[in-house]
């Protein structure tokens, strides 16, 4: 068995204060915390080779180096607990199985930056992980592990959890900020950076709920020995979400680096595909798909999963075997991201939706001939043009799918008897409707 | 809708420079501000539809893409939120393929849910839409039936069209003013951010989100405040329209006459849309120092009063006189007077009231020239109102015509000639003018049948603010042109400055002249033409502190 | 339910008013006020509010969560629409959500939708049942694609009815029969239990003094100086070509000043220079064998000593 | 520079006259028993007991098309008027009572004696309303207002007059295709 840096406490009932105690927690909020200061604290952070665990694989502790500490304003932390893409459901398991590691590392993210008031930002699909949370931090206010003056050190922090509300957007950290803020969840223009100027125009850390978990065991272990779990440049462990065609779905950690394949059929993790694995979405329903054979080469870290053109992301492993209709998956992303287009940016808003027509029309047996060019160049055109990376993360899908299982794309077309009739009809005139 | 929202840096006349490189020249361009703002200075046009140059920069339509060098080599960014850099690489569509395509395919994004409507559209002619689409745009339609539109609008106002086609929120009324047609919304969120950052009441709001966004007020709620037909200029498109010239005229029709707000002594910056003789609309004319691009509700619905109720004759009385008869009986009257009390108005033009100035000097100790005004002065909305309802009052004032309305009153037995120059004495406070029925020859010079004509024993028409070419100082000291819009009710009225000359003999026979007196008066308006006032005005130094 | 696009009647003002006016509603939207730096941003729990208490959200209700925010209606009214979990409309007692996305679409969503939309004789657009018992409505990600195809009943995920409650054990997914089994147990829970109990997702349990400044918040702002003053990390010590000894480190940017010190021999560290805390390399020359350490001194809090370093020969 | 054309040359017989005049007096002769025992075979017409055709493209007088209501087809965008070269059409517009419409013509005139007939408002319509095939090219009327036609003679057309593949016309009242327009349409 692997080393579980962030998962150990899986199944142990360590949603109450007490069992997580015995198992080890807040052993931290002592002097191993309190003894550091913040510049120490963040230092170790950089060392330890953690990096944003939401998706983005950015350095943690340069983006906690980035907060300024004596603007003269509050410093908040938001921790990104609106997890939506499809395929990702690590967070969600995470915070009902170990709520308490969470406020931990919270603890510690807020000694590293001086934070007053935290907010977990929960999407609001995740009601039973909630009370699970607002059930952790009552004890910790109890246990006087959260509030004024907490131990006695002097440094006081309170944890609000805030529920979204049904927004896919609301993961993008600018969004979830206006969010936050009471306004709709729309990706803000950048710069300002949320590090400068982010909730109320203070400067704000966004991290994901599995980077803050991960702290806890670094902090007790030491940077290094995080570090050496991984790969250079990808430190630590990792959490899988894997759903799909396999015959173990679930939450799985493994260290970086870990061939894919591994993850897929070790008879620990997931045991194995149900019927002949055609391809597996590696990061999340945004990140491009790979093909059996490149999942065959493929590891489990930001750069070697760069290399085959896709990306580790939040670490959704979707598979799916060779009786899945590639047309009929890309059709339910397509409507997925027309659907939670905030509706901000021009390309998003109109793109994602014209798309998701196109490609419904080709599945109802309405396709013409023309229409996959015609979606590959309307992802070509709403992709790198927007506020936010969303249009991306349809766009990527769409060339990939359409790029890697043509043939299938083609045969759906083709199911329409009329698919290579001229576009217009003839006695089409336009203003007909006057 | 979030505080990430900025004003926009805009150029400033005297501000410093920095040298950018644009499609590789190197061209001088205003430090801090925008790529669209400085683009815009050395000549190129940049095709956008949320961006405002005085509302907060939005940054959603995605339609004013450069390329820029950043980090990463030479990117695609928005430049209505790039700030000028210096030695940035810039690159427009003229030397970018990529910007190019970018722009197009932003066309092809804003019209994929765009109704076809433009005949009916009273934008049409002036629609951002229509002209982005001629510069940048330009593509064949790859829309078919099944991926078409999917039009905006909120549920209760889906219905099908004859053909089937889901059709939603067409001409939905929003309050007493504008009417909305959501189908036609590009959710540029223009109008949402004039209505909470400059009128300061968040009325409106942007619902829903992807495609189906749609703007909306609260459910049951109306939009009413007294600048909100502003929404319907910054609308970039036909969606917001105001009711008051709702399928009146269509635009490219219209001619506009540059002049200014008569209804406040800012003197908001308008232009008078006519065709055929008539005043169709009044618009706002942008002046970042007087009242950036707003204008109040009754500034712009000022143009009906143009055609109503007009004095386009002499009056006698009851009898109606033709205008020259009514002018050389004024003439007769006033030189004929044994004591002449002339009531200048800070209503009119310098112009004007030199005439007035003038005629006195003509007359000697005959005639005593009063002037000021009743109405009270109100407090400024810092959009585009001081709340002084009279315009030129502070030209009065520099003319060196005092505020003795009340003196006038007081003694008005010791006159037997009065003469009042379109100023409305017996409306703006019929009790105090009660008192000048004692005059027996009562001379009323108006545009309009109004209280103070009904009091007259002579009336006579003259021509109305909208009419005249002349200037007007403002409560900021600011030196104003209006210039004459051809739509006279009867050709023969002729502006008070006139109709006085030729009443006191002084040959004047421009407004040129009459301006010339008003510079004698007034120092400083020393070596100011009609030229160098120009369309913004001119600050007269010393004026105002 | 930001779905489902259908003209509702709204209950009057006075109706709803009457419902959220009530001490119990009034204390918790005060508390929830309370945790953000300004009212505004407690807009969401405070919708949130009102449709635990009234079961959805009517347009009166909008403005009352507006009014208690701070905020224009419109606004209220905007940010509801751009969520859709705010439910516009009512909905039937169980509200089935059957997530169509990509994980459970590949393990056969759609067959499930299609059951459930025959079972109930309803549309899966949110369409109510005639008992108004259910309303089904096929929703994108739920974020629990382990066990997909999978479903919400009200606010559970629920892929199996375990022990007489709605579970979703690992590695169970919705199958047609576990939803005709929900269904059935749905429909027993309706005969013994009048209404659906009250959830409280705001966190009423437990009470905090707010956040610090806000409305009714009585909390003092992070005490500037709780953790130790921050050390000189990662002192090292280099030759130059000319000789000399060049010696580097790493200081937190809030440092002013910079205190150098020296020892041979193992005796006590004496001061060698004191430097800004702009500092980035110190130059001189010392002879091999000295240990040097660095103390840093930050609005006149003095650090614990740096690690030391040895002059090599 | 002028060019010399060169006088032809006549012959003998010619230069006689009455021979000439005898073969002129013989085709004139032939014309006339022609139109005396055949008048058929005559290439002219014989107007106005016979009408004359006009071809559908010709641009007559004209007519705007009518909704399956009866409604005009026209949305007052004065497009026509916007390209006339003549400045004769005059149009007011306003508020429809059809939702789906919105805008219609309340005024519509086209003074026909400064009309130029060069087809361009039919061009510039977006909306097919206003058509110049109604053939009529006899416009006579006793005074000069009379020329300026409004809606109404505008509109009095019958779809009969026009061809049945005519669906435009044929959708107006009395049309071919009217009842099933009207479906549509959602009117009865």
């Amino acid at each position: 068995m692997a080393t579980l840096t962030v998962t150990q406490n899986f199944g142990k009932g360590a949603c109450d204060l007490g069992v997580y105690r015995s198992l080890g927690g807040y052993a931290s909020l002592g002097p191993r915390l309190f003894d550091l200061s913040q510049f120490e604290l963040i230092d170790l952070v950089s060392r330890s080779g953690l990096r944003g665990r939401g998706g983005a694989g950015f350095p943690t502790g340069m983006k906690w180096s980035f907060v300024p500490r004596n603007s003269g304003k509050p410093v908040y932390l938001v921790v990104n607990a609106d997890e939506g893409e499809p395929g990702t459901f690590k967070d969600h398991v995470l915070m009902l199985e170990d709520p308490h590691r969470l406020i931990e590392g919270m603890l510690i993210c807020g000694w590293a930056l001086g934070v007053r008031t935290a907010y977990i930002y929960v999407r609001g699909e995740f009601l039973p992980a909630i009370e699970a949370l607002n059930r952790a931090l009552k004890q910790a206010y109890d246990a006087g592990i959260l509030g004024e003056n907490i131990q006695g050190t002097g440094y006081s922090l309170d944890i609000y959890v805030h529920r979204g509300a049904g927004a896919y957007i609301c993961g993008e950290e600018t969004a979830l900020i206006n969010s936050l803020e009471g306004y709709k969840g729309q990706p803000r223009l950048k710069p300002p950076f949320p590090a400068v100027s982010g909730a109320w125009a203070s400067p704000t850390c966004v991290n994901n709920v599995e980077t803050l978990m991960a702290l806890p065991w670094i902090l007790e272990n030491g940077p290094a020995a995080y570090q050496a779990l991984g790969t250079p440049k990808s430190g630590g462990t990792k959490v899988f979400s894997v759903s799909g065609d396999v015959k173990r779905p679930g939450v799985y950690e493994v260290p970086m680096g870990t061939p894919l394949m591994e993850l897929l059929e070790s008879k620990d993790l997931c045991q194995g595909i149900v019927g002949e694995l055609k391809g597996v979405i590696p990061g999340g329903s945004s990140s491009p798909v790979l093909l059996a054979e490149e999942a065959r080469k493929a590891n489990l870290d930001y750069e070697a999963l760069a290399a085959l053109k896709t990306m580790l992301g939040s670490g959704a492993v979707i598979a799916f075997n060779t009786t899945r209709n590639a047309v009929g998956m890309l059709a339910s992303l397509t409507r997925f991201y027309a659907h939670e287009s905030c509706g901000q940016c021009t390309p998003c808003r109109e793109g994602t939706g014209y798309a998701d027509r196109i490609l419904k029309s080709v599945v109802a047996g309405k396709g013409r001939d023309g229409d996959l060019e015609h979606m590959l160049d309307l992802a070509a055109n709403f992709s790198y043009t927007t506020i936010c990376p969303l249009a991306i993360a349809d766009a990527w899908p769409i060339e990939n799918f359409i790029g890697k299982f043509r043939p299938e794309f083609e045969k759906a077309v083709s199911a329409n008897p009329g698919h290579a009739s001229p576009r217009m009809d003839d006695d089409f005139r336009p203003g007909a409707f006057w | 809708m979030s505080n990430s929202y900025h004003m926009p840096v805009l150029p400033k006349p005297d501000g410093k420079k920095v040298t950018i490189n644009v499609d590789g020249r190197d061209v001088e361009v205003p430090e801090g501000t925008n790529l669209v703002e400085a683009l815009k200075t050395i000549g190129i046009a940049t095709p956008h539809f949320c961006y405002h140059p005085d509302l907060p920069v939005a940054g959603n339509c995605r339609q004013c893409m450069v390329e820029t060098d950043g980090p990463r080599g030479m990117g695609l960014a928005i430049a209505c939120y790039t700030p000028v850099r210096a030695g940035m690489k810039v690159a427009t569509d003229h030397s970018s393929e990529k910007v190019k395509t970018a722009r197009k395919a932003v066309m092809e994004f804003q019209l994929a849910n765009h109704p076809l409507d433009c005949p009916i559209c009273d934008k049409a002619g002036e629609c951002s839409l229509q002209d982005n689409y001629m510069s940048a745009g330009g593509q064949t339609s790859r829309m078919r039936e099944g991926i078409g539109k999917q039009y905006k609008g909120s549920p209760e106002n889906r219905h099908q069209d004859s053909k089937g086609q889901d059709r939603g929120g067409k001409h939905l009324d929003l309050g007493p003013t504008v009417i909305l047609d959501q189908e036609r919304c590009i959710l540029c969120d223009r109008c949402v951010r004039f209505m909470r950052d400059v009128a300061g009441s968040e009325q409106l709001y942007i619902a829903g989100r992807g495609d189906h966004a749609f703007l909306s007020t609260f459910p049951g709620s109306e939009l009413s405040h007294e600048y909100d037909l502003n929404v319907t200029d910054v609308c970039p498109v036909g969606a917001l329209t105001g009711k008051h010239f709702r399928f009146h005229q269509r635009v490219w029709n219209l001619v506009s006459t540059q002049t200014i707000d008569p209804t406040d002594s800012l003197g908001a910056n308008i232009t008078v849309d006519h065709y055929d003789g008539q005043a169709w609309r009044i618009m706002p004319r942008r002046n970042p120092d007087v009242n950036k691009s707003w204008i109040h509700n009754d500034t712009r619905l000022a143009y009906q009063k143009l055609s109503e109720n007009r004095l386009a004759a002499g009056l006698f009385g009851k009898n109606e006189i033709p205008l020259s008869q009514a002018t050389s009986r004024l003439g007769e009257l006033v030189r004929g007077a044994r004591k002449l009390a002339l009531v200048a108005s800070g209503h009119l033009t310098l112009e004007d009231n030199a005439a007035i100035l003038a005629l006195a000097q003509f007359l000697g100790s005959r005639a005593e020239v009063f002037g000021g005004s009743w109405l009270p002065v109100g407090k400024p909305d810092n959009i585009a109102r001081s709340g002084d309802p009279v315009p030129n009052r502070l030209g009065q004032k520099l003319l060196g015509i005092a505020d003795n309305l009340d003196e006038l009153v007081r003694r008005a037995k010791e006159f037997d000639v009065l003469v009042v120059v379109g100023h409305d004495l017996w409306k703006i406070a019929p009790s105090k003018a009660k008192a000048l029925e004692a005059i027996p020859e009562r001379i009323v010079l108006s545009a309009w049948h109004d209280d103070s004509v009904a009091k007259a024993t002579l009336s006579v028409g003259i021509r109305s603010w909208a009419e005249v070419r002349g200037t007007m100082v403002n409560c900021q000291g600011r030196v104003q042109m209006m210039q004459a819009a051809p739509i006279l009710p009867s050709p023969d009225l002729e502006p008070a400055w006139q109709i006085l000359s030729s009443a006191g003999r002084l040959g004047w026979t421009s407004e040129l002249d009459a301006f010339r007196f008003a510079q004698g008066r007034i120092p400083a308006l020393a070596g100011l033409t009609y030229r160098n006032i120009g369309p913004m005005g001119r600050i007269l130094e010393g004026v105002v502190a | 339910m930001g779905h489902c696009h259908t003209k509702v009647d709204q209950p009057s003002t006075d109706e709803v008013f009457s419902k959220l006016e009530i001490p119990s509603v009034l204390e918790r939207a005060e508390e929830l006020v309370r945790r953000y730096p300004v009212p505004r941003s407690a807009l969401l729990p405070m919708l949130w509010l009102a449709q635990e208490v009234l079961g959805w959200l009517p347009q009166e209700a909008i403005r009352w969560a507006a009014g208690k925010c701070e905020v224009s209606p419109v606004h209220a009214y905007g940010v509801s629409m751009f969520y859709t979990m705010y439910k516009k409309e009512p909905t039937g007692r169980f509200f089935l959500q059957i997530c169509q996305n990509v994980s459970c679409h590949v393990l056969g969503a759609e067959d499930i939708i299609a059951h459930a939309e025959k079972t109930l004789e309803t549309t899966s657009h949110g369409g109510t049942t005639s008992d108004n018992l259910f309303t089904l409505l096929r929703v994108e990600c739920l974020g629990a694609c382990g066990n997909g195809p999978v479903m919400q009943v009200n606010d559970d995920f629920a892929t199996d009815v375990v022990d007489g409650a709605l579970a979703m054990p690992t590695g169970v997914s919705l199958t047609k029969e576990r939803f005709d089994k929900i269904v059935a147990w749905c429909r027993q829970q309706a005969k013994s239990q009048q209404k659906e109990p009250v959830r409280d997702a705001s966190g009423g349990a437990f009470r905090t003094g707010g956040h610090p400044g806000a409305k009714g918040a009585n909390t003092a702002a992070q005490k500037p100086d709780y953790a130790p003053a921050p050390p000189v990390l990662g002192l090292s010590v280099q030759k130059t070509e000319d000789g000399k000894v060049k010696v580097t480190w790493r200081a937190d940017a809030g440092v002013s000043a910079l205190h150098l010190e020296n020892r041979t021999n193992g005796t006590e560290f004496i001061s060698l220079a004191t430097l800004t805390g702009k500092d980035k390399e110190w130059v001189g020359e010392l002879p091999a064998g000295t240990e040097l350490r660095m103390v840093s001194e930050s609005q006149g809090r003095r650090a614990k000593p740096s690690n030391i370093a040895k002059v090599e020969a | 520079m002028a060019r010399t054309v060169p006088r032809p040359e006549m012959t003998l017989a010619e230069k006689a006259y009455v021979p000439e005049i005898v073969k002129g007096l013989k085709v004139t002769m032939g014309h006339f028993l022609r139109g005396l025992f055949t008048p058929e075979t005559l290439p002219v017409q014989s107007y106005p007991e016979t009408p004359s055709v006009i071809p559908r493209n010709y641009r007559a007088k004209h007519r705007l098309m009518k909704r399956p209501d009866g409604e005009p087809r026209c949305v007052a965008c004065m497009m026509c008027s916007t390209a006339c070269p003549a400045n004769c059409i005059t149009i007011q517009a306003g508020e429809s009572a059809d939702d789906r419409i919105e805008k219609k013509p309340v005024k519509f005139e086209i003074d026909l004696l400064v009309c130029v007939f060069c087809g361009l408002c039919a061009e510039a319509c977006p909306v097919d309303a206003i058509r110049m095939d109604t053939r009529i090219v006899a416009l006579a009327a006793d005074s000069r207002e009379k020329f300026k036609v409004g809606l109404k003679d505008l509109m009095s057309w019958e779809p009969k007059d026009y061809p049945d593949n005519d669906t435009q016309s044929q959708k107006a009242p009395g049309g071919l295709l009217n009842a099933e327009a009207k479906k549509q349409w959602g009117i009865s």
